[in-house]
């Protein structure tokens, strides 16, 4: 180790170390530390996407080639802070309301912020399984934090077993590519690969595992069974993070270890994608439509949308990982939007979780139907909001791809897209056109309307500017096609 | 050597039918002895692989430790033995099918070692180190803690994030519970604790 | 008579012979360790303990041998009759087959190494993990009788080995860091000189009170505490189900002190360098060393009361665990800063 | 790599010899011994009670919470065992790494402490 491996692992450590200190700080101080802790994490997180802005370091890997710093790292890295700031900031309130009051609260937040940076970061196998573990282990306990609810408990349950079964996939898989290769090490791992000549059956099964297990953190079909429990058992603020950056950071992992270490092989693994791919555009599509729970609605949607992502990865071509990364951002901003507007769904100081409770928003909250209006609009791809460049931009890399297979995939994604915006647009209805009962809570958290305003200005600011974003990303993944 | 290979195959069959019965023993309680003889057997194994360092850390960590764990919460539950069986019939399908997969993805990765060598053509990450100069716990410990510090600082985090989740999950405040304050009570004076008092005879106090 | 000489020759003869001659002092010293129990307590009571059986009470041991074997095996009515069985076994089994690493002396007549019977790298590390089994025999002893004193005994004895465990294993941290090996053989040949027990004074302090609590010894017996919960876990024992566990007792507390003494006391070596110390044999200076441990326990157990549980909890992770975490640091700090660490 | 194994052989025998002779101490007694259990004589020890219900029975959910604190501090335990051994070679770079994970820990320690998880009520 050298000064170099500190710098480049700086905004890890400024978080590791911002983790100590508010554990002492919240040791000391009990739990009125809840909110200064929380609003210090949002600081934290925000300077640690500074310092990887800014990074001073050649790209290149580090920590005896454990981790890789690259663009794409970065971006990676930046992406994800935000989300997680953000959705941190969405859960302030929750912390002096539902919560009740925990200071672990925030740093379970920063915890699985840390883990998912080391794990995009990831240059070798170990290093991403303990990343994976870090994020996974503070998600369990975030999603079953409220134990004296028993849905919460039960969404924790069957999150960490189903989880602990994906870790388990992702372990034995790497064992196998282990044994074949020799090497954890993802340029150790590509050597290997070149050098043996299409005799590759060992490691291409140690793969499948490998995807399997990560196609279960990105909530992917067949691998989706928890999303729903999940979904509606934890707290919203806490589901918006699931939300978010871990399905940004298991994305983008998958993106790293495929089209890494696993780039000869990608003929192989693009069947394997595309099938799991269409089959979360499929459930996600059909299954939502008979949805009464917003929270399981959402969680249908992110399945759905985790497929349409998926796209860009089989595509695996540097226009598709592209796509992908510009998929999942506008997406995250997408889901923050919503949940910011479904936590503000709220009477007698309960929140509500009904799609029927949405009915004449219009005339209550205007403002706020308007931003759920421009959400919604967004996630049904109609142009000419962001949404709707999301998933142009895979669907061209489907079809620039060639094969029938990616085009057949992109088919199915217009067809799918088709059928989701049914039950985006039925929320639409509702809000503008049918009465509306009961009054909703009056007094909104401030930091709920400034998600939501936000999230919605941001639509609208990514539509103008989206050739700056495209350009950010065209430049974060041309370092992975380089070699 | 025969010796060896015989301890070999003996400890590889109790692993297997350990493991075998783990889930097929009718109490849980079984289920969770018989794990543990799988993880002692699995230890026989690491040492005669050579790495015994593994072998007395798997014993120490999961049979003294986790297991024991697992089996306290497995007598206390006190589970009703047929009630569990029930659900079994339900999710044979779907159990059996992700097994066959598992099994024929063994085999494909045994026949591609039968069939073609494994393709290690990449040199191992470093060397091991012959056994009489170095013993493995050493050969760990010399690259554990320096060439994979990230990982060892990273498995540091992770156990904090296990300290900070048992406690944020399992711990519960009580009112009302009398606590002994051991420093308090050997600090107290006599002074403190006892008074004198002249009493008359025949008047009380 | 050919046979048994060839049969001893060979490399599988020697090692039984070897292990018979391990075995067989053990369990006689367990049994006269039993006697001397009861002699010392006695005298600690102004008593006079067993005197009638043999000369001075000597044959006593073997007398109550013979009575449990005529005893009838009792197995109580809806108990886990298998689990039953095999727990007092393993904690015999487990209770002996430590003994396998320690080295009980060097050199002289009798072989050219070290006086033990598999002198393997881990030593200490097998020795850590086979008394973290321990704990086995007693929670399978306890559910298996389905009988409420023994269960609690079986819930006290996990809870009590939670709360030392883990000191334990930092004070062995501490003195392998100054031996740089985990060969219990080297362990002693690092002490030719120095004695870990004089550097090492409060960790010695520390390591026995927690075999104390190791060996469900006053003031730690908790788990038998035959005043609060009868027997605990061997409560529904009879016969020699009950005098396997009794043994594997016994034999753990000479363990441990056998451990403490190649920690701490400098196994097979003579106090001081000087010549008619070191005429006596190595094994010699083990076994009496072993053997004043051994009366420290009985010692302990005539003078102090028994601990409460959440006593017990209080020192082993607010004392012993700060405390001997502070002291592997710090000697791994001195070690590091005046360049004593041993291959370096 | 043979001579390693033949370190190991002795604690094979011994483990054969000792359950041996446990196994022929108990059946011995089983055999020499009287065997005529009844009903009454079967029964669990209550104090001369009859059982009044199954013995197995839940436990304080705390004990759970030091069972889980006792795991995570065997295994770094269990991390200091190679670092005891290697720390000549390692050296000081060793040392410090060892002391920010052991940082790390302690830190969760005095966490645990203060919110009284180590407490037993």
């Amino acid at each position: 180790m050298t000064h170099l491996d500190l710098i480049a692992f700086a905004p890890e450590l400024l978080m590791a170390a911002a983790i100590l200190v508010f554990i002492l700080f919240g040791a000391f101080t009990g739990d009125k530390a809840a909110r200064p802790v929380a609003i210090a994490a949002v600081v934290a997180m925000l300077i640690a996407a500074f310092l990887v802005a800014n990074q001073g370091t050649d790209d290149g890997n580090f920590f005896n080639n454990l981790v890789a710093i690259n663009d794409f790292t970065g971006a990676a890295k930046i992406l994800i802070l935000l989300v997680s700031a953000a959705s941190l900031f969405l859960a302030l309130p929750h912390i002096a309301r539902d919560i009740n009051k925990r200071f672990e609260f925030p740093l379970l937040y920063l915890f699985a912020t840390l883990g998912m940076m080391i794990l995009v970061s990831a240059q070798d196998l170990m290093t991403l399984y303990l990343g994976l573990e870090l994020m996974s282990l503070s998600l369990y306990v975030l999603a079953a934090l409220r134990r004296e609810l028993v849905r919460a408990s039960e969404a924790g349950l069957k999150y960490f077993v189903l989880g602990a079964l994906s870790s388990g996939m992702i372990l034995y898989g790497s064992s196998i590519i282990y044994g074949y290769s020799g090497a954890t090490n993802f340029d150790l791992i590509a050597g290997a690969l070149t050098a043996s000549d299409g005799n590759n059956i060992g490691l291409l099964v140690g793969l499948v595992f490998v995807i399997a297990g990560l196609a279960f953190k990105v909530s992917a079909v067949p691998f989706h069974m928890w999303t729903p429990d999940v979904y509606q058992g934890a707290p919203a603020a806490v589901t918006a993070f699931f939300a978010g950056a871990p399905k940004l950071a298991a994305m983008m992992v998958f993106v790293r270890v495929l089209v890494g270490p696993f780039g000869d092989l990608t003929a192989q693994w693009q069947q394997v994608i595309a099938l799991i791919s269409m089959a979360s555009m499929i459930l996600g599509a059909f299954a939502a439509l008979n949805q009464r729970n917003i929270k399981r609605l959402m969680a249908y949607s992110s399945i759905a949308n985790m497929g349409y992502a998926l796209i860009g990865l089989a595509a695996g071509t540097p226009e598709g990982v592209q796509g992908l990364m510009a998929y999942m951002t506008i997406y995250a901003v997408m889901t923050l939007g919503t949940f910011a507007v479904i936590m503000l769904m709220r009477r007698e100081d309960r929140p509500l979780e009904n799609i029927e409770d949405l009915a004449g928003l219009i005339n209550q909250k205007p403002r706020m139907a308007a931003a759920m209006i421009i959400m919604m609009f967004s996630l049904s791809g109609i142009p000419p909001l962001a949404g709707f460049f999301g998933k142009l931009m895979v669907f061209m890399a489907a079809i620039n791809e060639g094969s029938s297979l990616m085009i057949a995939l992109a088919v199915v994604g217009a067809l799918t897209s088709v059928v989701a915006a049914f039950y985006y647009l039925r929320i639409i209805k509702l809000m503008v056109f049918d009465p509306q009962p009961d009054e909703l809570d009056h007094k909104d958290a401030r930091e709920w309307s400034i998600t939501a305003g936000v999230a919605a200005a941001l639509l609208i600011v990514l539509t103008l500017g989206f050739q700056h974003l495209h350009a950010w990303f065209v430049g974060a993944s041309a370092v992975l096609f380089t070699g | 050597m025969a010796i060896a290979a015989l301890s070999f195959y003996v400890f590889a069959f109790i692993t297997l039918f350990a493991a075998v019965n783990v889930i097929f023993a009718r109490n849980p309680v079984h289920s969770v002895l018989f794990l543990i003889l799988s993880f002692f057997s699995s230890a026989g194994l690491f040492v005669l692989m050579g790495a015994e360092f593994l072998a007395m850390v798997l014993v120490i960590v999961y049979v003294g430790a986790v297991a024991v764990l697992f089996l306290f919460v497995v007598m206390m539950l006190d589970v009703e033995v047929v009630a569990s069986r029930k659900g079994v019939a339900r999710y044979a399908s779907v159990g059996g099918l992700v097994g066959g997969l598992l099994l024929v993805e063994l085999v494909l990765i045994v026949g591609g070692r039968v069939g073609g060598l494994p393709n290690q053509t990449a040199a191992p990450v470093l060397p091991i180190p012959e056994m009489a100069e170095r013993t493995n716990t050493q050969a760990l410990g010399d690259v554990l803690y320096t060439d994979y510090i990230l990982l060892f600082q990273t498995a540091g985090m992770i156990l904090l994030v296990a300290m900070v989740g048992a406690i944020v999950l399992t711990l519960r405040k009580r009112s009302g519970v009398k606590r002994q304050n051991i420093q308090k009570q050997t600090l107290r004076t006599i002074d403190e604790a006892v008074e004198l008092k002249k009493v008359e005879p025949g008047s009380g106090l | 008579m050919v046979d048994i000489v060839k049969f001893l020759i060979n490399p599988f003869g020697t090692m039984i012979g070897g292990i018979l001659m391990l075995l067989v002092p053990i369990l006689i010293g367990v049994a006269y360790y039993t006697y001397a129990e009861r002699r010392v307590i006695a005298a600690a009571q102004l008593r006079k303990g067993p005197n009638v059986v043999g000369p001075f009470g000597l044959l006593q041991p073997f007398a109550d041998a013979v009575k449990l074997l005529f005893k009838e095996t009792i197995v109580p009515a809806g108990s886990s009759r298998f689990v039953f069985i095999i727990a007092p076994m393993l904690t015999f089994v487990l209770a002996m087959v430590a003994w396998a690493v320690i080295p009980v002396g060097e050199g002289g007549w009798f072989a050219d190494g070290p006086w033990v019977i598999a002198d393997i790298n881990v030593g200490v590390l097998y020795l850590f993990a086979i008394s973290s089994m321990g704990v086995y025999g007693i929670i399978m002893a306890g559910w298996a009788s389905n009988s409420k004193y023994p269960f609690i005994g079986a819930l006290r004895s996990a809870a009590q080995m939670v709360s030392y465990e883990v000191s334990m294993g930092l004070i062995i941290v501490s003195v392998i860091v100054c031996v740089g090996s985990f060969n219990l053989s080297d362990v002693v040949r690092a002490q030719k000189d120095l004695w870990y027990v004089i550097p090492h004074f409060p960790l010695f302090i520390v390591f026995f009170v927690s075999i104390l609590a190791e060996t469900n010894r006053a003031p730690f017996d908790l788990p038998e505490g035959e005043s609060e919960i009868v027997a605990g876990f061997f409560l529904e024992y009879s016969s020699m189900s009950f005098a396997l566990f009794f043994l594997g007792e016994y034999a753990n507390m000479l363990l441990m002190c056998a451990i403490t003494t190649v920690l701490f006391l400098g196994g097979w070596y003579a106090p001081f360098d000087v010549a008619w110390l070191t005429w006596i044999p190595g094994v010699i200076w083990f076994a009496l060393k072993v053997c004043l441990l051994a009366f420290v326990f009985l010692w302990v157990r005539a003078t102090v009361p028994r601990y409460r549980y959440d006593q017990l909890m209080r020192l082993g992770w607010k004392i012993f665990l700060p405390f001997t975490l502070f002291w592997v640091i710090a000697t791994a700090g001195v070690l590091v800063a005046f360049g004593w660490l041993p291959n370096a | 790599m043979a001579d390693f194994l033949a370190d190991y052989l002795p604690i094979l025998v011994f483990l054969g010899i000792a359950g041996g002779i446990a196994v022929v101490m108990v059946a011995a007694s089983w055999f020499i011994a009287p065997q005529r259990p009844y009903g009454d004589k079967a029964d669990a020890y209550e104090c001369g009670f009859e059982a009044f219900d199954d013995a197995r029975s839940r436990f304080d959910v705390r004990f759970y919470l030091v069972a889980i604190l006792f795991i995570i501090f065997d295994l770094e335990v269990a991390f200091l065992f190679p670092w005891a051994v290697s720390l000549g070679k390692i050296g000081i770079f060793g040392f410090w790494s060892m002391v920010v994970f052991l940082g790390l820990l302690t830190i969760g320690f005095v966490y645990e402490w203060r919110k009284g998880a180590l407490e037993w009520e």
